[in-house]
């Protein structure tokens, strides 16, 4: 195995989760560009050394043919990764037509929830309000009997 | 068994291209969609029934005997999930077909929903882990045009989100199956099985742990899931419905299949747990704080799935076997609510808690069937979700794993809470007046029958479920049986 | 876009010979480097190199073609060649060898994976074509029949 | 008798209303006396439906003299109470979905009763709980009523949870799976009495007994039928009765004395104080049950046979009084639209029959002889006087409290309705509404029903004997020589009656200065409250869960990749920390072109990540694509080479096209403070791939590549092994390869179409829907 190849591939996996990291659409696309190739060439990689290409000569292997197996996977990881990116990319793309900027927003709901809320179940504070009284916390007093009747005139 | 196990893979593809091909011929898209995956259906029912008699079925495609070529695999297990999924995808396809103005319009929608299915298929049958990930990828990728199908600006926000984290998720596969290849040679599973067995087990736990982040991602398991909820609710409701019904289970599956096949020597029982009990709990306080219908259910996908990896976290046979009968009932279970959220969206105009209200008036059927589905998913007897609680409290005591027990039923509360929420919110209440909006346009304060029709038909499925749950789990034991003992299934693949 | 008639003339000229090169990558792939998908890959740069420079109209005229028929007819293609073995009492997928005598290049031996092969050539092609025609600029629009100019007016 | 069951639980369809629903109450009031009529001593029916064999889950029902007592119970009040809301609802809209709902109710009731299988149990225990959320929720634009119902259901919803898990412990621990096995094998053990507790809490909860009690109040929302029937006579009783059917076999178990008659005799206390201060007639009865459901607790889980059989005449009483007070109470809202005692002003004389009935109905709530309530409670108090248990004389002394309590609620009732309003000088009534004045006479046959029960329990005060059958025949249950004591109004002068004087003479007192008694209760300090209690453990999980998820859900997509990303290195890093290794044949590079390309490859890498054009990004990663190219070719692996050179150009252009409309730079760059952690998470991520990539090469037998080059000319025909590979041995991947490019390609079409129907829209109506969207966000 090959330290250099070895080393361009964790170079590769680290530029572009740096990328992917960012903020602006177009660099996180690009930063899945460099892991593709990352994990591509880590692929073959899991094959051994560098050697002849995989291509019967004569009657039948000859020795010293590189393992054909991970180029193969790599050939479709490469094709898959190519259209799901170019995906992204016409997504980010259509981001910016909508938006005019393209950089990733946060969710407004989640936003939302995360600022702290304090009111909380009307209905329950309604009924507490209610049974609280029945129970005594505010002595006997107010009309509770019209609250609870179900049968209105 | 060849044409059992190929036809539902390949079929699916092949209405694909049909539709492809019929593109803007919308009725002749519908007619091919319907017919496929219904033919496909009936395909993994014999499938089902051919493998609970005769065990496990095997093909290798190309006919190159394992590990050269691909080998498509189905035990029990496999044969459940293709049933129950695949007619929760027809179902929802119905459904589409039948709601006015949804994604069923774009000339897109039929072959890729379509490519979804044997994605869908191609993960519960392959015996391949890398043919694993290009099924992933399948059924990824398709998703990601229907998360954004319609191109509004709040899809293509939070389908961005969405479609980042998977792909980082594929990525990271892509390399845990180098690093698979660089120690084994090989990426057929039932071969990993030996060869993954002599390795180191530091280096085997690595990548066993590899593995589950990546299947977590997909899964949605704690602290992965962030991206779920922020991205399922936009789409359209029966994109929504078989997302929530099957794509996370998808993950699960791969979790379970790989976690008993090739790592079930040294499985990371523990934190399996703990990852359980996080999952069920910060899954089910995020549906608490929510004030949507489709946020709430999108948390609860979250919070379910933590019962399941709790199945696998057990390890025994109880354990597998409530996993195994939790995500067969989950699966149409979460679809229907899917689509009842739908239904409340077409009558109503919105989900939120607060804008809509005493719809049991309105809907009082689709009322009726999310009353159903809602007690099944908060575990109520004598529902399926019943069940499926049942069998993982039982398995939970019998591990003595008092704590997680205690936690599931907590979350099993908490469940109750949310879904009561709801009900209270939407189907109880002061009717809000239809907006003029929903006024001005014909037929929206009906219901289309085929809306109803397909709702009601998962709704169903899981009473059936709950009906019949004797002879089901008494599969899901056998099916958890044969996952604990991998040695018939590499039998079967490596003769 | 002002369109250059040189470069449109040397693209149109160039076009059938970029076309040859694809399917030689096609049908020398079981043997030689190439394959389908890199020859669909050269077919797809070559209209895209057409759509650039020769504008919507040259395409249209080269192209018999709608993007997504190819698509379609390259997966059926595919998929069918997959199946049909089904049939015959063999397994998905399997290949059958061919040989055929062919005028000029003598006996030719391939398989049926050749008719596999064609399918992610057609299915490539498709892909280059909308990724062009979708990114593209604005008004070279031919993929999309609603596209047409006249539409936003 | 399966089919009994079946007909009860059968939902009449349609608009059924109460006659046709009333058969099935009736039906099994029927079956119940000829249940009790045939059945030996001992004997039982019994039927299994399996369910779920392989998780002991079963259907199993026991038809014995305590089920048939319970049946009789639940078949002749439903009937009465069908026949009351029959006139109570009239026509309106609100019968037709009340009525489904109880026979439905009925049924799930039936089964709880019948059920043998403590799983089976469970699940009739558990439908009770949704028919009872559905019938408080009947009023649903209400809020109260809304919010009423969810309290409920989630108390008893938790309680049912830790009934679960008690029942499965307690299955497991003992292998028995039916109430019979588990009170024959009399368990004990640690985790058998965690089982307990947990059963317990069900039974509480689901009992109303205090601390669980604040659903109960509440549940006064539902309308008043339903009160009658599940929130006085059945559903409440449930954990008394499951108490009542575990107690003869896990009596002696340590924590089971304390926590039952602890609880019970808090609730008859509280229960009964709390319903001394009632203004509303129907929260004074609620709270009534409360305290009576107390007592109850107490007499069945003491664990003596005596106050198990009067635990069984007590039940009976109960459903005798208070399910025709609640109906007086519901006659009288109908005829006077309130239930406030402070606006009832002589009622009585105006309604006299209904007067009559109340008063009879109240007495025996009170314990007055000669009517059932009297030998019920002189049964109670004679066995809890022989109880033998050290503390027996305290629990005597509470109980003969509550039952003060409960004479002076009685009283309360009784001159609250129907006597002179009280002086409203002293009360603080301006809220209150004035006095009533004008009042409806009911109908006679609505008045009739309570009659008929407050009459049965007068007529089974004066004729015991009739009442003894169903004792007898419960007590059974208890254990085979099992007796119950014989019933009659008069015993002799035993301890008994000196305490039932001294309750009658103390409560009369409490009655006659009643307007002391509410001074008292103004002054004392108040008992602190469990509906605040709930309300603050609702609140605090809402405003937990919120606090819970604004963490972990902050919306971000960057946040989301780095909590990915490090959970991946951390899981990943410390196995492989065990695993470093330095594989065999390791080279510094196969070869010097390598090291080149190598260096130029990464360094572009590098300019990419860091530069600040987008154009320049997309030229280094060009670089970047034909340098991997090379490598590939280095490699070996023209294929690879020949593709990669292919899709690197396109993904150029592509990338060219979309980027050529953008802002030529990247907004302005984060500070070097912000990209620090990024750029840290980057180098981690790498290494770990690093020392992975090194550490997994270990293989030392081939893989099955060999295969590959051995077969692929012979077989298959071909010499370009990647070629063959890809389209023949592991086609498969391919045909999935070429779908996920269809459908990309559709994805992307779809997304310009969409996007150029936008700028269509936008072009037609001057300004578009992007257009304003645009404008939103700027």
């Amino acid at each position: 195995m090959s330290l250099t190849l070895a080393l361009v591939v964790a170079g590769l996996v680290a530029g572009g989760v740096f990328l992917v990291l960012q903020r602006e659409l177009t660099r996180i696309v690009l930063g899945f560009a460099l892991l593709g190739h990352g994990a591509n060439l880590l692929l073959l990689l899991a094959g051994g050394r560098a050697g002849r290409a995989a291509f019967i000569e004569g009657d039948g292997p000859t020795g010293g043919e590189v393992d054909p197996l991970p180029q193969a996977l790599a050939l479709t990881s490469i094709v898959i990764t190519f259209a799901a990116t170019t995906l992204l990319l016409a997504l980010a793309y259509r981001s910016w037509e909508q938006r005019g900027s393209d950089e990733v927003e946060d969710d407004l709901e989640d936003r939302r929830i995360a600022r702290l809320r304090d009111e909380t179940d009307a209905d329950l504070e309604e009924l507490t309000d209610v049974l609280a009284d029945l129970e005594g916390d505010t002595g006997p007093g107010d009309g509770v009997a019209d609250v609870h009747g179900e049968l209105r005139p | 068994m060849t044409l059992l196990l190929s036809l539902p893979v390949a079929m699916p593809l092949a209405g694909a291209a049909l539709a492809v091909l019929a593109w803007r011929h919308r009725r002749l898209q519908r007619a091919i969609a319907v017919a496929t995956l219904g033919a496909t259906l009936v395909l993994a029912v014999v499938l089902a029934v051919t493998v609970e008699r005769d065990g496990i079925q095997t093909t290798q495609v190309g006919g190159w005997p394992a590990p050269i070529g691909i080998t498509l695999v189905a035990d029990l297990f496999a044969a459940l999930m293709l049933v129950i999924g695949l007619a929760t995808v027809l179902a929802v396809l119905v459904f589409a077909i039948g709601q006015p103005g949804s994604d069923d319009d774009a000339p897109a929608f039929h072959p890729v929903y379509l490519v979804m299915t044997t994605g869908i298929v191609a993960s519960f049958l392959t015996g391949d882990l890398f043919n694993l990930f290009v099924a992933f990828e399948i059924t990824l990728t398709a998703s990601y045009v229907l998360i954004t199908l319609g191109g509004r600006r709040e899809q293509v926000r939070t389908g961005m989100t969405y479609v980042v984290i998977n792909l980082l998720a594929s990525l990271l596969f892509l390399m845990a199956l180098a690093f698979v290849y660089a120690a084994t040679g090989t990426v057929n599973m039932a071969d990993l099985v030996g060869r993954l067995g002599v390795l180191d087990p530091d280096l085997r736990l690595a990548l066993s742990l590899l593995l589950f982040v990546v299947f977590g991602i997909k899964a949605a398991v704690f602290p992965l899931f962030f991206w779920l909820p922020d991205s399922y609710p936009t789409a359209r409701a029966p994109v929504t419905a078989v997302f929530a019904g099957l794509l996370t289970k998808v993950g699960v599956y791969a979790i379970v299949r790989t976690q008993t096949l090739l790592f079930g020597e040294d499985r990371p029982s523990t934190l399996l747990l703990v990852v359980a009990g996080l999952t069920m709990i910060i899954g089910v306080l995020g549906a608490i704080a929510q004030d949507d219908m489709k946020r709430i259910l999108s948390f609860h996908i979250i919070s379910q799935i933590g019962y399941m990896i709790l199945g696998v976290g057990l390890f025994t046979v109880a354990g597998l076997a409530g996993a195994v009968l939790f995500i067969v009932h989950q699966i149409p279970v979460k679809a229907s609510l899917f689509l009842v959220g739908g239904i409340v969206e077409h009558s109503a105009g919105s989900t939120a808690l607060s804008k809509v209200g005493g719809l049991v008036r309105r809907i009082p059927f689709a009322a009726g069937l999310f009353g159903l589905a809602a007690l099944s998913l908060a575990g109520l007897p004598p529902f399926s979700g019943f069940v499926g609680k049942l069998a993982l409290v039982e398995a939970g005591f019998s591990a003595e794993e008092y704590p997680i027990v205690a936690v599931s039923l907590v979350g099993s509360l908490l469940t109750l809470f949310s879904m009561v929420k709801i009900w209270n919110g939407v189907f109880w209440g002061i009717p809000e007046e239809p907006t003029p909006e929903l006024l001005a346009t014909p037929g929206r304060l009906h219901t289309p029958l085929l809306m109803n029709v397909s709702a009601a038909a998962l709704v169903t499925l899981t009473v059936a479920i709950a009906l019949f749950a004797g002879p089901l789990y008494d599969l899901c034991e056998r099916a958890a049986n044969d996952l604990l003992d991998p040695s018939a299934y590499v039998q079967a693949v490596l003769p | 876009m002002r369109r250059s008639v040189i470069l449109e003339t040397v693209i149109r000229a160039e076009l059938p010979v970029l076309l040859v090169v694809s399917l030689y990558l096609l049908f020398a792939g079981h043997n030689q480097p190439g394959g389908g998908f890199a020859g669909g890959l050269v077919a797809g740069a070559a209209y895209a190199l057409a759509l650039v420079a020769g504008g919507a109209g040259a395409v249209r005229r080269t192209t018999r073609f709608q993007p997504t028929t190819l698509l379609g007819a390259g997966l059926l293609l595919a998929t069918l060649t997959a199946l049909v073995p089904l049939f015959t009492g063999n397994d998905l997928l399997e290949h059958d060898v061919l040989s055929a005598d062919l005028p000029v290049l003598g006996t030719v031996k391939t398989t049926t994976a050749l008719f596999f092969d064609t399918g992610v050539y057609l299915v490539v092609t498709g892909l280059v074509l909308l990724v062009v025609t979708a990114l593209g600029p604005g008004d070279l629009d031919v993929g999309d029949v609603d596209a047409t100019p006249g539409d936003g007016t | 008798m399966a089919a009994a069951v079946l007909v009860a639980a059968r939902r009449p369809l349609g608009r059924a209303r109460f006659a046709v629903a009333a058969l099935a109450p009736a039906a099994t009031a029927g079956w119940a006396v000829w249940l009790l009529a045939t059945l030996d001593p001992g004997e039982a029916h019994t039927r299994r439906v399996e369910w779920v064999p392989g998780l002991d889950l079963t259907l199993g029902f026991r038809a014995d003299g305590l089920a048939a007592v319970m049946a009789l119970v639940i078949g002749a009040i439903g009937v009465l109470v069908c026949a009351y809301a029959a006139s109570y609802f009239g026509s309106s809209p609100t019968a037709a979905k009340v009525a489904p709902l109880l026979v439905a109710f009925a049924g799930s009731m039936l089964g709880l009763v019948l059920s043998d299988d403590v799983l089976g149990l469970f699940v009739f225990w558990e439908l009770t709980s949704v028919t009872s959320f559905l019938l408080i929720g009947t009023d649903d634009e209400r809020p109260e009523a809304r919010a009423a119902a969810q309290q409920a259901f989630l108390i008893t919803g938790a309680g049912g949870l830790a009934l679960l898990g008690g029942l499965v412990l307690l299955g497991q621990q003992t292998g028995e799976w039916t109430l019979q096995g588990i009170v024959a094998a009399a368990p004990s053990g640690g985790l058998v009495e965690a089982a307990a507790v947990l059963v317990l809490l069900g039974a509480l909860t689901k009992s109303a007994q205090v601390p669980f009690h604040s659903w109960l109040p509440g549940a006064m929302a539902a309308p008043t039928p339903v009160s009658a029937y599940l929130h006085s006579a059945t559903m409440v009783k449930a954990g008394v009765y499951l108490v009542a059917r575990l107690s003869p076999g896990l009596a002696e178990l340590g924590p089971w004395r304390p926590v039952v008659v602890g609880a019970g005799v808090a609730s008859l206390l509280v229960g009964g104080w709390r319903a001394l201060r009632q203004s509303d007639l129907k929260i004074l009865l609620a709270m009534g049950t409360v305290s009576q459901l107390g007592l109850l607790m107490i007499l069945f889980g003491v664990g003596t046979e005596e106050a198990w059989a009067a635990g069984v005449v007590l039940l009976v009483a109960h459903a005798l009084f208070k399910a025709p007070l609640f109906m007086v109470v519901g006659i009288v809202d109908h005829a006077t639209h309130t239930r406030d005692i402070r606006r009832l002003d002589r009622l009585g004389r105006r309604l006299p029959v209904l007067c009559g009935v109340g008063v009879l109905a109240a007495s025996s709530m009170a314990g007055v002889p000669p009517l059932l309530g009297f030998i019920a409670k002189e049964e109670a108090l004679a066995a809890l006087g022989e109880t033998g248990l050290s503390w027996g004389t305290a629990l005597l002394v509470a109980v003969v409290a509550g039952s003060v309590l409960t004479v002076a609620y009685s009283g309360r009732f009784v001159f609250g309705a129907f006597g002179p309003a009280p002086d409203r000088g002293s009360a603080p009534g301006a809220l209150v509404g004035p006095i009533v004045r004008d009042v409806h006479t009911p109908a006679a046959s609505i008045v009739a029903v309570p009659a008929v029960l407050a009459g049965a329990g007068l007529l089974f005060g004066l004729l015991p004997v009739l009442v003894q059958p169903l004792v007898d025949a419960a007590v059974t249950w208890w254990g085979p020589d099992a007796h119950a004591p014989t019933l009659a109004l008069w015993h002799g002068l035993k301890p008994a009656l000196y305490w039932s004087l001294l309750v009658l003479t103390l409560g009369s007192l409490a009655i006659v200065a009643r307007s002391a008694v509410e001074r008292v209760q103004v002054d004392l300090p108040r008992l602190p409250g469990t509906q605040r209690g709930y309300e603050r453990t609702v609140r605090g999980l809402l405003r937990g869960a919120d606090r819970v998820t604004g963490v972990v859900q902050s919306g971000s997509l960057p946040t989301y990749l780095a909590v990915i990303l490090v959970t991946m290195v951390v899981t990943v890093a410390v196995p492989l920390s065990g695993a470093v290794a330095v594989p065999e044949g390791l080279v510094l590079a196969d070869s010097w072109g390598q090291l080149l390309v190598a260096a130029g490859v990464l360094g572009a890498a590098l300019g990419a990540a860091l530069a600040l054009r987008r154009m320049t990004v997309v030229l280094l990663l060009g670089v970047v694509g034909y340098g991997v190219a090379a490598l590939f070719m280095i490699q070996g692996a023209p294929d690879l080479a020949v593709t990669q050179l292919l899709v690197e150009t396109l993904t150029v252009v592509a990338f060219v096209l979309v980027l050529r409309r953008m802002p030529e730079r990247f907004a302005a760059r984060q500070s070097v403070r912000r990209q620090l952690p990024r750029a840290a998470l980057a180098l981690a991520v790498g290494a770990v791939v690093f020392v992975f990539a090194l550490s997994a090469t270990v293989r030392t037998e081939p893989g099955v590549s060999e295969e590959y080059l051995q077969r692929s000319l012979p077989e298959a025909a071909g010499r370009n092994v990647v070629n063959v590979i890809v389209v023949d041995f592991r086609g498969l991947d391919t045909l999935g390869e070429i779908s996920v490019v269809l459908v990309a390609a559709l994805g992307i079409s779809a997304l310009s179409a969409a996007g150029r129907r936008g700028r269509g829209a936008g072009k037609a109506a001057g300004t578009g829907v992007d257009a304003a969207e645009e404008g939103g966000v700027a």
